[in-house]
């Protein structure tokens, strides 16, 4: 019994996207599929949900051979995908949307009352009643990953597939999707758990299948390897994962160069206050919606006209140009809606702000891709012959390739393999090292504690209800003191932080 | 019945084209007849609404002039067939309907319309009389499926019917469009040889002209056209041997001018009826004969003039003075005076 | 009050609004509006409203059709020729109507199935339609009993005039469908196919049959005008595509798809018929009427696409002084 | 002979129409320009009417008048589509209708156009069937592909902000700018379309080049620009215009009914549609 994967290929033209994939899976088994960038995972977790077609190859569930011509025929047969690039719409409600697979009737017309019982039923579990006749553009960004995970449930899976749908999740989202699937599990439900949080991973998976160029390198049990074990075995090479601790911050050593008095969060009505030092690294962190992007976007000059004072200069900015033409940069949370150029090359997107906007010449396009290790054929390749790691990074270089005096990133390693996301982090304490400064949110703290380490100048703010709750520098920058911050006294209840600390070494 | 009111007419012209230079003189022409009107008193006040073939559009301007209360509307259709439910509601209301330019028929109204039965006549026999009733010539037609174009192909039809020795070697429509003859013509110069006279209708003939041009082959005689810039090019054109008749835009001023009388009470005398185009067994149309036939020379005398009272033979030269104030895209234009057509009246 | 909310939020409300203040001032023009007028009225314009009905249905799931006016020429024409090869006016009018319906079917075919562009695809679809008319009848002419134009000028139930009727199956029609499950799934489908196709919608049976309906739509049109005319006339519709269209997105339609309904398309090609009637009792000077008439024409559109700008809405909103 | 040069004349003026609706398909968010048609046959009627001195002098200056008249229509129908929000489809549509009005307007229907001779002149032979309009569109097409369309830096930030305008902004491009530029210049190049369709035709009618929007639109899409915006090319539309043109002129060699011609032009159209323009499979 259960879920076995039988030497599957798939090409897209010339791309091998995954050849002679192998794996077995039982019934109840929760199993992590790791791998870097473009290793194949998505293409095989879309193959079993019947979104692209296979070239060889067979997958037997319960003794029978399945091969789901359509999303629709593999989701009568309780598989059911979710994935990372959601698949819900911003003109329905949440109920709508997390029905719309499999509409309930009565007679031959949509029965509106099962629709509301049903969603409802699954979004008690997920602690959202109150969003359920929102439409789902009105929803934040995390809110909308736990309804992508809503919409699978209600199909009674028997096969779940999680590509990367927590990688946007905050840790209070996190656990209930934890919950959730130690549900399933009892039920029998085989879970396919696509993510690169080792943290999740180990919280979560009964086992893991390493994924490297588009074959299988082999199944362990998730506690059998170490986390570094895990990557080396991915990579192919050994990961060091230990942290340099070296922020030494010191009030008297910090350099301030940019001063912004006033910034404008407008989701709470609130104004913020923020200094920045060259060479400094800050981590904005706090739970979701809490006004950390307004905090980014403002200073980027998205909301209007933003006054601040720049090495002693008043300046004001009010739009991405006067931004970008006073050495700012900025990288969006949402790839494909602010960042990629996905009917254009890899040249093109690079090129974008350097010989566009800032009118520098580029004189080897290839230079700046391979020093971010950018897996690609050719600049002239389109975008989106790349991996969503790999896109980031060309996103990245784009940015990077300008020298920024201030580099504004938000979420910037989300969907990121291990590898690239340490890639990433050492770009930019290499660009804080150069003397510019880095403020960066993520919604993950582990990381945030991570990336401050690795320059002698950092902080990280946590901001609640649209305000900065606590600067925390040097030392005091520990994922506990984050989520403390993030998370008031007063409500500080149900989230147990240390028995989840202990995953992290 | 109410008494006969004789002044202070209120009176609605719904145009259904408004694309061209004819129409809009057409427009122009009964703009001008209908000011003088009203200075006279005859006419309190006038409407005009134009629509680009846009059927449903044109209903809609008809009844909102219904609904203004006019006591008379003129009508050139955007298609023939178009505008019962209008016309039923204006007659519904005692308002008296004028089908003008372009016939139609319909039960209770009078139709007073271009003759483009003699119109294309006179030039078809004027081309058979050219090359002695015999050789190859081709023909271009207006747009196919328009009222006119048909009328107008009939009459090629029934001149050459009397000319067995004459073969059409082929026949495609221009639209009424110079660019559409043009690339028809060059087309036809490059399938045949030759070519001995082009019948072609209304507005092409300075395409036929230019494909002849670009061709750098001899014009042969061709039924020509009847605007300012085409009797320019004429007169500068030695070689050139064409007719200008006039498909006079003054047409829907007749109907003005009909109309005027029918509300005053007067009576059409039934002699000057004749079927209407669209239904034979409709006798309720006036219709309007060019007002000028122009050859090189003035040929009052020519076969094809024989029974038209209203209409004038006159020169090139003639032509070209009467239209030296105008623009060049305007036509040759005329209307019927207040007293030729009080002659149409009992 | 907070039914008021509602309706002002509407998509459709903006044309609505146009639609009740032209009435306004076509009623103040012409001293006062009569029973008579609205049965004119809806009698002329049933044909335009049915056609942007049907290109309504059509935008919602991200397409479109400019082919709906050469099927109603087409139907016009086959209800003539048929009557007068000596069938029925009701059999002729059912010919007419499964000839749109074949029509439409195609271009479901066309863009559903074989996956081309809407608008190139009716582009295409409209000249080889209007072809066929031409074909069929080269020439305006033929008449159709009177008994069709009595019917349709009549009343149906004692009392509801008959193109009310016919405009009112076809929004029963569309309710019905919008009742079923395949109504979500068209919202769905307008506003993303490919996350519609991993979410199991059949994407090529959904165009087919909104392409099929627009069809219909178009069938019933050609019914309206052809029984207002009671002729034939190869050409009646090839104004109204494009006409629909603009009626459309003056009703709140958004031609992205997934916003709006039909509602929006009825209203939006009233305002249009209206506006015409305003701009003739104006007794402009001729020259300068489809001046006018574009311009008025481009100040309606703004203001419905204003009036669901969300940003702006905000903007308003934070200026009234609610909070967020 | 002489009827390919017929075919490169109107293929040539087609181009330059299908020129400024590819830039305006390439600048994305559905664009679209239905204005095509009414801009060209309103400078075909105003062009020609330039007349100071010399005809040479008449005829050069007609050129950038032209295109400033295209241009301007251009802009309105930019800042429409930017700055009102209205969908260009139905921004550019009823742009046609007012510019159509327009030119009745000022012309009360009754244009005075006389074509001069170097208007005229543009349909004279070079060297065989090697006409100047031809020839000098030639010319223009691949400057315009090469140098302005992908070479240039505004050609570039044409496809960014084409493909993904609010990436295209974050990147500090002003793509509102790019995008009504767009229009102008898709607006210019109908402007220019219109006074060359007037030396070719030698004489000016209302709408007469109301056909033109049309075709330029499916001349790009036949030429493999996608609607959608951000990619594209010039030459593919003149491709796309001379098959378009050929069809046409076919068609009309062969003596058939107008229904039966518009019928199988239609068939055509679908069949290259079908064969050259459908959308990838949603299953790969
Ligand atoms: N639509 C596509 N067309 C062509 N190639 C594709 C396509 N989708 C994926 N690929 C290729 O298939 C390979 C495997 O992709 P896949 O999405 O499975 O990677 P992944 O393991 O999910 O990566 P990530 O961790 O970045 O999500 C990649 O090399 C990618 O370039
Ligand atoms: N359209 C495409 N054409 C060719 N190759 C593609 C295409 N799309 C993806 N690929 C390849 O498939 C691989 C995975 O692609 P995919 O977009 O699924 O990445 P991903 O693994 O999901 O990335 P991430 O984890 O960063 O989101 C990449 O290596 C990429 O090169
Ligand atoms: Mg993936
Ligand atoms: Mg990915």
């Amino acid at each position: 019994m259960g879920l076995t994967f039988q030497k599957i290929s798939k090409k897209y033209g010339a791309v091998v996207a995954i050849k002679h994939a192998e794996m077995k899976i039982d019934n109840g088994e929760v199993r992590a599929i790791l791998g870097g960038n473009g290793s194949g995972k998505s293409t095989l977790a879309k193959v079993l949900g019947g979104l692209i077609s296979k070239d060889t190859g067979e997958i037997i569930f319960d003794g029978n051979v399945i091969d789901f011509k359509s999303p629709k025929d593999a989701k009568k047969n309780h598989v059911i995908m979710t994935s990372q690039e959601l698949s819900l719409f911003g003109n329905l409600t949440v109920e709508e949307n997390i029905c719309i697979c499999d509409i309930p009737v009565k007679g031959v017309f949509a029965d509106k009352k099962k629709i509301k019982e049903k969603s409802l039923e699954i979004l008690k579990v997920m602690r959202l009643e109150n969003i359920a006749s929102k439409k789902v553009e009105e929803l934040a960004p995390n809110q909308q990953y736990m309804v992508e995970l809503a919409k699978a449930l209600v199909q009674d899976p028997k096969i779940l597939i999680i590509d990367e749908i927590t990688s946007a999740l905050y840790r209070e989202d996190v656990e209930i999707v934890d919950d959730i699937i130690k549900n399933l599990k009892k039920k029998g439900c085989i879970v396919l758990f696509i993510s690169h949080r080792m943290a999740e991973l180990y919280a979560m998976c009964d086992s893991v299948t390493i994924m490297k160029n588009g074959e299988t390198l082999g199944t362990y049990a998730m506690q059998e390897k170490t986390e570094s074990e895990l990557l080396s075995l991915m990579v192919g090479m050994k990961v060091d994962t230990t942290r340099e601790r070296k922020n030494h911050q010191t009030e008297s050593r910090k350099d301030i160069f940019i001063k912004a008095p006033h910034i404008k969060i407008p989701s709470y009505g609130t104004e913020e206050s923020l200094e920045i030092g060259r060479g400094e690294i800050i981590g904005v962190a706090g739970l979701q919606g809490h006004g950390q992007t307004d905090l980014i976007d403002a200073l980027y000059g998205v909301f209007g006209e933003i006054k601040l004072e720049m090495d002693e200069n008043e300046i004001s900015i009010h739009n991405s140009r006067q931004a970008v033409t006073r050495g700012f940069a900025f990288i969006s949370g949402d790839r494909e809606r602010d960042g990629t150029f996905q009917e254009r090359n890899l040249a093109e997107n690079v090129a974008a702000v350097k010989e566009l906007v800032k009118h520098e010449k580029i004189t080897d396009t290839r230079a700046i891709l391979d020093s971010f290790n950018v897996k690609y054929d050719n600049p002239g390749q389109l975008i989106t012959a790349l991996s969503g790691g790999n896109q980031q990074k060309v996103v990245v270089g784009r940015w990077l390739s300008t020298k920024p005096k201030l580099l504004l990133a938000n979420d910037p390693t989300k969907g990121i393999d291990v590898k690239a996301r340490s890639d990433l982090h050492k770009e930019f304490a290499k660009l804080a090292g150069e003397g510019s400064a880095v403020i960066m949110i993520s919604s993950d703290d582990d990381e945030l504690v991570n990336v401050t380490s690795m320059v002698e100048c950092s902080r990280v703010i946590v901001m609640y209800e649209g305000h900065i709750s606590a600067i925390l520098e040097g030392a005091s920058i520990t994922r506990e003191n984050i989520s403390a911050a993030a998370m008031p006294i007063e409500e500080k209840t149900n989230v147990d932080v240390a028995e989840r600390g202990g995953l992290d070494e | 019945e109410a008494e006969e009111k004789t002044e202070g007419f209120y009176i609605g012209l719904s145009n259904g084209y408004w694309g061209n230079t004819w129409r809009a003189q057409m427009v122009e022409d009964f703009e001008t007849k209908a000011e003088e009107y009203k200075e006279q008193g005859i006419l309190s006040d006038y409407m005009i609404s134009n629509t680009n073939s846009d059927a449903t559009e044109q209903l809609n301007q008809i009844n909102a002039m219904i609904d203004s209360g006019v006591d008379a509307i003129l009508i050139d259709a955007v298609s023939p067939t178009t505008i019962k439910s209008a016309v039923e509601k204006a007659k519904a209301k005692g308002i008296l309907v004028v089908i003008a330019n372009d016939p139609a028929a319909y039960e209770d109204t009078i139709c007073v319309c271009g003759d483009n039965y003699t119109w294309q006549k006179i030039q078809a026999m004027w081309l058979m009389e050219q090359i002695e009733g015999k050789g190859d010539i081709v023909k271009i037609t207006g747009v196919s499926g328009n009222a006119a174009d048909t009328i107008r192909e009939q009459a090629n039809d029934d001149v050459l019917a009397d000319y067995p020795d004459v073969n059409v070697l082929t026949s495609a429509p221009g639209n009424w469009s110079q660019t559409d003859a043009q690339s028809v013509m060059t087309t036809f110069l490059s399938s045949y040889d030759n070519i001995d006279a082009v019948l072609e209708q209304d507005v092409m003939a300075e395409g036929v002209i230019k494909a002849y041009e670009n061709a750098n082959k001899d014009i042969p005689v061709m039924t020509g056209d009847y605007t300012k810039s085409f009797f320019t090019k004429w007169a500068e054109m030695e070689d050139l041997n064409t007719i200008g008749v006039p498909y006079a835009p003054g047409n829907a001023t007749v109907a003005l001018e009909v109309a005027v009388r029918l509300l005053q009470g007067k009576e059409i005398d039934e002699s000057n009826l004749v079927a209407n185009p669209m239904d034979e067994n409709m006798i309720n149309t006036i219709m309007v004969a060019p007002p000028y036939v122009v050859t090189k020379e003035a040929q009052p005398d020519a076969a094809w003039m024989e029974g038209l009272e209203n209409t004038e033979a006159i020169s090139l030269d003639e032509a070209m003075e009467l239209l030296k104030d105008s623009a060049d895209t305007a036509a040759l234009d005329g209307y019927m005076s207040d007293e030729a057509v009080d002659k149409l009246f009992k | 009050m907070n039914k008021v909310k509602k309706l002002i939020s509407w998509n459709a409300f903006p044309a609505l609004l146009l639609f009740v203040i032209f009435l306004g001032i076509n009623g103040i023009m012409t001293g006062g509006l009569s029973v008579s007028f609205f049965r004119s009225f809806i009698s002329t314009n049933a044909g335009a409203i049915c056609v942007a009905i049907g290109v309504t249905a059509t935008i919602l799931v991200a397409g479109t059709d400019i082919s709906l006016g050469s099927i109603v020429s087409l139907v016009n024409v086959v209800i003539v020729t048929a009557f007068e090869k000596g069938f029925s006016v009701p059999q002729a009018a059912t010919l007419g109507l499964l000839s749109a319906l074949l029509c439409g079917m195609f271009n479901g075919f066309i863009v559903g199935v074989m996956r081309i562009n809407p608008l190139l695809a009716t582009f295409a679809t409209s000249t080889a339609f209007a072809g066929i008319a031409l074909w069929i009848l080269p020439y305006p002419g033929g008449y159709i009993d009177f008994s069709f134009g009595d019917w349709y000028l009549g009343n149906m139930f004692g009392f509801i005039p008959t193109p009310v009727i016919l405009i009112g199956i076809l929004v029963i029609l569309w309710i019905l469908v919008m009742k079923l499950p395949m109504g979500l799934h068209i919202y769905a489908l307008g506003k993303d196919v490919k996350k519609a196709y991993a979410s199991g919608i059949n994407v090529a049976a959904l165009r087919f049959f909104v392409h099929t309906f627009a069809g219909l739509a178009a069938g019933i049109a050609g019914i309206c005008i052809s029984a207002n005319i009671c002729a034939g006339s190869p050409t009646v519709g090839s104004t109204m595509s494009m006409n629909s269209i603009a009626a459309a997105v003056i009703g709140g339609v958004s031609l992205n798809g997934g916003i709006g309904g039909i509602w929006g398309g009825i209203f939006g090609a009233s305002f249009l018929s209206i506006l015409i009637s305003i701009v003739v009792s104006a007794n402009l000077s001729s020259v300068v009427q489809s001046f006018i008439q574009g311009l008025i024409l481009l100040i309606g559109v703004t203001v419905s696409i204003a009036a669901a700008d969300k940003e702006l809405k905000t903007k308003i909103k934070r200026a009234i002084g609610g909070k967020r | 002979m002489n009827n390919i040069s017929s075919i490169l004349m109107t293929t040539s003026i087609l181009t330059l129409a299908s020129i400024g609706q590819a830039a305006v398909i390439i600048s994305g968010d559905s664009g679209l320009d239905m204005s095509v048609g009414a801009i060209m046959s309103m400078t075909a009627l105003f062009g020609p009417m330039i007349n100071v001195g010399s005809g040479v002098l008449s005829f050069i200056l007609m050129i950038p008048a032209t295109l400033l008249m295209g241009a301007i229509v251009g802009a309105i129908n930019g800042l429409g589509v930017q700055v009102l929000k209205v969908v260009p489809l139905v921004m550019t549509l009823i742009m046609s209708n007012v510019v159509n009005g327009f030119s009745i307007m000022v012309t009360k229907g009754q244009p005075s156009v006389m074509v001069g001779k170097e208007l005229q002149g543009i349909s004279k032979t070079l060297v065989g069937p090697f006409r100047i309009l031809p020839t000098v569109v030639i010319v223009v097409l691949i400057l315009l592909e090469v140098f302005f369309l992908r070479k240039s830096r505004y050609g570039r930030k044409l496809f960014l902000a084409g493909n993904n305008r609010n990436a295209a902004n974050l990147c500090g491009i002003n793509s509102k700018k790019v995008i009504v530029l767009a229009y102008i210049f898709g607006g210019a190049m109908a402007g220019f379309a219109g006074l060359m369709l007037v030396g070719y035709a030698g004489t000016a009618q209302m709408n007469m080049a109301s056909s033109y929007t049309m075709l330029s639109i499916a001349a790009v899409v036949i030429g493999g620009t996608k609607l959608t915006g951000g990619k594209g090319t010039f030459i593919g539309g003149a491709l796309g215009s001379l098959v378009l043109v050929l069809i046409t002129n076919i068609l009309q060699a062969l003596n058939m009914a107008a229904g039966l011609r518009s019928l199988i032009q239609g068939i055509i159209l679908i069949v290259i549609l079908m064969m050259n323009s459908r959308a990838p499979k949603l299953r790969q």
